[in-house]
């Protein structure tokens, strides 16, 4: 269990953040500069926070208020970096040799031995980071953290280095290599399909402020604030303003929608998924009617871009996602009118 | 070993001490005596190492040739000598502990070893010019006329420096010499002689003896005269044992061969004189 | 041709070098360490030998270390010795001129360290010191080695500051610079020419050997990971 | 106090860097374009004079602007003035001496700067001079100012090459370094106390506009349109 | 009509690229290091090839036989950076006005004046790039190339400086001011969905060497060669040896497939897009039978991991991608059998 609650002043940027992670992998999601890479950094101890706590497995390791200051090398955190940070003038083995801790040569070459193995390094043990892969370097990266023995790891975007292709394999290998590990592991990243697949729960940062902690099911089913929206890849967003008969009027969109339920205090925007907007045949309840705009052909499914009620411009504008072939058939494809399921209608706060 | 270092003989234990007019002993123990000479003497002292060679084969000579000033500040810093010659008495008389204050010795220093000192050779101020006298200079009052637009002095610190501040402060255009900031000043004679032979300047002050060693080297400047009877001190080069010596015998050997007939005679090749 | 001076100015050369590589590399690491308005200020202490003229170096040292300075009179109390005008007082002078050009290469290269190497190894519980030894210094390699051999030509040149501490005695402590200045003071022509060619050729060689060390150093930096994917 | 010498060696070493700033960048945009063997080699050349003691710089110098040097010649026949022993000559003197640190600087400046950008402009149909102009000069700005203010502190600084140029002329050639070892060599150590003293203001002050250029430079550099998304 | 092909050697890296692109997007697509910067600092005159001949519209830019070299300025090619390459120290004006050509200053400003029309940038004259978001700089920077009025253009990775959020917004954007572009426009990624979305035709680059061209449906329908089957996002790749029967060996997968077609000589693989493996009930007619290995829940499908006949390591495995709802209807989610249609085997050469 790792508990983090930290507030650090650089100026124009303020980290604020709390948060507590089980075993397991616990997801931090944001837009690139929202502090992401520092909260890990505050956690491992590189960079020390103005003021707060971290607790990990009950051992203290920062209290501002006590004082207590662990280094790095005594919180027990293993941090793999952005860019891994292997030692170039080593090669695999000795930096895999690197993070065995204790004098007791023949336990390092043990231990280096069994790390080859499990990460399936056998014929690169000789080789220097230069020569491998992106994704080898990553095993390597990860050898070495786990032959330090930390008692919770630390992930920043692990693949944001690699190349497109190498992605999908290198996240699963990450996956099955992760499974057995005891302790919390904080994983970073702005990929929402990433936090979708490998995390089960999430922290939103949003400029250097994090949102309560939640299941991913429930962020990606039902968002809270327009910024976890966005994140969770969201891309039709209307300013909304609560009316007095339980509907809300969708400044944007030019509509007003029943969303089916009572809208909480200080909601300012609605949303909806590309997916989720169903076109009918007919104008009828929490309906739109739209323009068809522009039709993007994508790899696996038709992208229509429509101009609503309340314009064709930015927010105003609608994003539906269809099967090629639901597109293929419908009958009018000039002007749509889009249902939205009152529980598809996200009510958010700013 | 030092490149630097002489004839290797071999070493023994019971090295006999040298006289000047002693015959050479092939078995002295090898020895470096560090001769610190005002820069005018740089050719005659290296021309009688030479010599001396015969005389005593195991002393190896070796020079320091600077102003006497400079050479008297390192001496005063803490630098290894044995002999001191100095081109005035100034600098002599700054390191000589029987001398008090007002007899020139200001800041109290002893490093002369008491009864070796004695005035060595004399010598004479000349006014030179470049090769062909371009500025057309002749004599020393020329050098505040518009004939000359650079003269190149010894600094205060050097003696032909103080030698020169002496003449034409009797000339009377000293001051006129500085108001008109006419003089570079060299940081000891042979570098004054290096700028009038590069006729870099009109003229220059400097003694005979330099003047004389550097036309028969081959620079071209010219002497244009001497300077006028009584305008300045006797140019008087004092020689004595430094205090600090580790080799007090064979120093007062070599100080005691510079005054033999011999070293005389190279001496005066030169130009120089020997005291009376 | 008495070869002393070039014996001499390579001794001094190499001991002043040795003293200001491992000065250099601490002031540097220390530095680097400082919170920042202290960092600034010592950066300039550091940085001003640069640019002072070496006469001022010089004077300072004598004022220091001569038999009537401060330091001067500890050393003859204590072991009887002196240190002015001898070679030793060379490598003092030489450090001090010298050590500004290693300590800035250092720093820059320290500066241009991916601080998440350092950081890395703390995480994986390694102490400062191996962090230092194993990982910053083999990284800065090209950087530590082109400001050494930068202070070695450099303090192979010294002229001002040395002439001063050490005076001109030939065969104790001439040095290339000072015999120059001798020489040509004396006229003699001939053999300042020769020494002047000595110079230029040290100086060629050791400015090739750097140029080298910096053209080895980027074609190191290549996008990881990038080929035999 | 007389301050001639603060005046000169303030005027020698405003001129100077003036040559020395289009000399330096001149340099460092020629050994920029060249292909890579011819480069190390021009590039050893430039650095010389930082590693060359001051005084075979010294001689050099008048050995060929003398009265009997080659050039010294032609000076004395077209114009019938000459070259050495006057202040103007230290300003030759400290251009030499000087130049290597602002090449180095701008060269390093150079190098660090994105090319994209001056390949933008040719692809936009600027030519080749607005592209040097416009975008790499003011890219570079923090850089050539850093080299201009190091070379003025050296050139402040100059003893060797300059004493032996321009002699030491009190009110005429007299530079505070000059001044500094003549004071020494008279003994006068009150006045030489006072001229050292001013030296380590300025040098300090230069030393510290130094480091606030750097430290402004490193600020800028922040990623580019990460925030403000 | 913008003719290319060059030669130029690296030493280790050799670049041979030929192709051709007419007015409309052309797709360069290639993995990271392949050359495809490379080609274009060559097309714009950055970089001289060592042999070969670029032609646009007629006008010859170089040729190395006729030694004609034209520089960067005669060009006439717009080039868009990886990071936009704004100067620094213009605002966004001048930017502008930097592109414009000649010395007319009267020109110059209705030049300027007329982009920040229609680039949308009229409150941002005035900032400099620091102070604008990624998108507007990618604005800013196509302004300013398109003042230049170039006969071409060039765009290396346009998206790949920014946040997945500002993507999609991005793209549609530049997809709409490129529309009325009358020239040739080369379009570089390494993502095969923008390929999908923007271009027509699309030239694979593998290690410096060029395929042919080709429209972009013929690339993802029918992928020639393993790289580029790769390059379009197929997963599921078996090495295969054409059998005497007209069937293939697929030796990774451990089964004989039938591709209802004659097998192109030089056949080295075999690939099937996740999409189109079907889950049927019994074995039959080009069935795999399949063991599951592992379930991804994924942000709108499921993608299942299963082992095959030829083993659950590397190549061998299978991946399947199926909507939500259809794995949850299935009946046996241990172990399924996967049918392939003879159309959708992609037959690869190495
Ligand atoms: N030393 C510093 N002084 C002032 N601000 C800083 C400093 N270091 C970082 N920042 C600010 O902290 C913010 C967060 O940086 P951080 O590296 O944590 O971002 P991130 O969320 O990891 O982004 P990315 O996804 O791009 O990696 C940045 O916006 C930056 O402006
Ligand atoms: N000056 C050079 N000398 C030798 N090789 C070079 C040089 N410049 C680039 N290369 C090589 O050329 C190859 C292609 O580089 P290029 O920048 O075109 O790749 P890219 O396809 O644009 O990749 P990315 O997607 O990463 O931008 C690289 O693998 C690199 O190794
Ligand atoms: O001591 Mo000297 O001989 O005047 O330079
Ligand atoms: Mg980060
Ligand atoms: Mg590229």
């Amino acid at each position: 269990m790792l508990e983090v609650d930290i507030r650090k002043d650089f100026g124009k940027f303020k980290l604020n953040v709390s948060f507590s992670a089980d075993r397991g992998i616990t997801g931090l999601l944001g837009a690139s500069g929202c502090g992401k890479s520092m909260t890990l950094k505050c956690v491992a101890g590189i960079v020390t926070p103005d003021a707060g706590r971290i607790v990990l497995d009950g051992r203290v390791l920062f209290d501002s208020g006590k004082r207590v200051d662990l280094s790095p090398q005594e919180r027990r955190v293993g941090y793999l970096f952005q860019n891994y940070a292997l030692f170039p003038n080593m090669t695999v083995a000795q930096n895999i040799a690197a993070g065995v801790r204790g004098r007791d040569r023949a336990r390092r070459e043990a231990m280096v031995a069994d790390m080859v193995k499990s990460f399936y390094l056998e014929d690169l043990e000789r080789k220097y980071p230069r020569q491998l892969s992106g994704g080898q370097q990553q095993r390597v990266a990860l050898a070495r953290i786990l032959a330090s023995e930390p008692h919770a790891l630390l992930l920043d975007e692990p693949f944001s280095a690699l190349d497109s292709y190498l992605r999908w394999q290198v996240e699963l290998e990450l996956g099955e290599l992760l499974s057995p590990f005891p302790g919390p592991v904080l994983f970073v990243t702005h990929s929402r399909d990433e936090v979708y697949r490998m995390c089960e729960n999430v922290c939103v940062l949003d400029h250097g402020r994090s949102q309560p902690e939640q299941d991913v099911h429930t962020l990606f089913d039902s968002p809270a604030t327009v910024s976890s929206c966005l994140l969770t890849g969201c891309k039709n967003l209307s300013r909304a303003v609560p009316g007095p008969d339980g509907r809300v009027a969708c400044t944007d969109w030019g509509v007003s929608l029943d969303p089916g339920r009572d809208i909480p205090e200080g909601t300012t925007h609605v949303g909806v998924r590309s997916h989720y907007l169903r076109p009918v045949e007919a104008p009828g309840e929490n309906t739109i009617p739209c323009t068809v705009e522009r039709v993007i052909d994508d790899v696996f499914s038709t992208v229509v871009l429509l101009s609503t009620p309340g314009g064709g411009e930015g927010y105003s504008r609608l994003r539906l996602e269809l099967p090629k072939e639901a597109w293929a058939a419908l009958s009018s494809r000039d002007s749509l009118c889009l249902q939205i399921r009152p529980e598809d209608l996200l009510l958010l706060k700013d | 070993g030092q490149p630097s270092g002489g004839d290797t003989t071999t070493p023994s234990p019971s090295a006999p001490v040298v006289s000047p007019s002693a015959a050479p002993t092939p078995d002295a123990e090898p020895v470096e005596l560090i001769v610190f000479a005002a820069a005018s003497m740089t050719e005659t002292l290296n021309e009688i190492a030479k010599k001396y060679q015969e005389v005593a084969p195991n002393v190896t000579l070796v020079y320091n040739f600077d102003s006497s000033g400079t050479l008297k500040t390192q001496i005063q810093e803490g630098a290894d000598c044995d002999l001191f010659i100095s081109a005035a008495q100034k600098q002599m008389n700054q390191l000589d502990s029987s001398r008090d204050a007002d007899g020139g010795n200001a800041e109290g220093l002893d490093f002369v070893l008491q009864g070796t000192r004695v005035n060595l050779v004399e010598n004479k101020v000349v006014l030179v010019a470049p090769e062909g006298n371009p500025a057309g200079v002749a004599a020393f009052d020329d050098a505040a006329t518009d004939k000359v637009k650079l003269i190149a002095l010894g600094n205060s610190d050097v003696p032909v420096g103080q030698y020169s501040e002496e003449i034409f402060t009797n000339l009377g255009v000293w001051d006129q010499l500085n108001a008109d900031r006419k003089i570079t000043f060299g940081t000891n004679v042979k570098e004054v002689t290096s700028q009038v032979a590069a006729a870099a300047v009109d003229c220059g002050v400097i003694y005979a003896t330099d003047a004389f060693s550097a036309i028969a080297n081959g620079d071209r400047m010219e002497i244009v005269t001497e300077a006028p009877e009584g305008s300045h001190k006797q140019v008087v080069y004092p020689a004595a044992v430094l205090n600090v010596t580790k080799h007090e015998a064979e120093a007062k050997a070599f100080l005691e061969y510079l005054q033999s007939d011999a070293c005389s005679a190279v001496f005066q090749s030169v130009g120089f004189s020997i005291p009376g | 041709m008495d070869w002393f001076p070039l014996y001499n100015s390579l001794r001094i050369a190499l001991i002043s070098t040795v003293f200001t590589f491992f000065l250099g590399i601490f002031a540097a690491w220390c530095v680097a360490k400082l919170p920042s308005g202290l960092k600034g200020l010592l950066d300039c202490v550091l940085t001003l030998p640069l640019v002072l003229p070496p006469t001022v170096v010089g004077f300072f040292l004598l004022k220091l270390l001569g038999p009537k300075g401060p330091v001067g009179q500890l050393i003859t109390a204590w072991w009887d010795t002196k240190l002015t005008m001898t070679w030793q007082a060379s490598i003092l002078a030489v450090t001090i001129v010298t050590f500004p050009l290693m300590y800035r290469t250092v720093r820059g290269a320290f500066e241009s360290f991916d601080k998440n190497l350092l950081y890395a190894g703390k995480t994986l519980g390694r102490s400062n010191a191996w962090v230092f030894w194993r990982v910053l210094m083999p990284g800065c390699r090209q950087g530590l080695m082109a400001g050494t051999v930068l202070a070695f030509a450099r303090g192979l040149g010294e002229y001002g500051a040395t002439s001063m501490v050490s005076g001109y005695t030939p065969g104790r402590t001439a040095t290339i610079s000072t015999t120059v200045y001798q020489l040509w003071r004396e006229g003699n022509d001939a053999l300042a020419y020769q020494w002047v060619g000595v110079n230029l050729l040290i100086s060629f060689a050791v400015l090739l050997a750097i140029n080298l060390l910096e053209r080895r150093e980027k074609t190191v930096k290549w996008p990881a990971g990038s080929p035999e994917v």
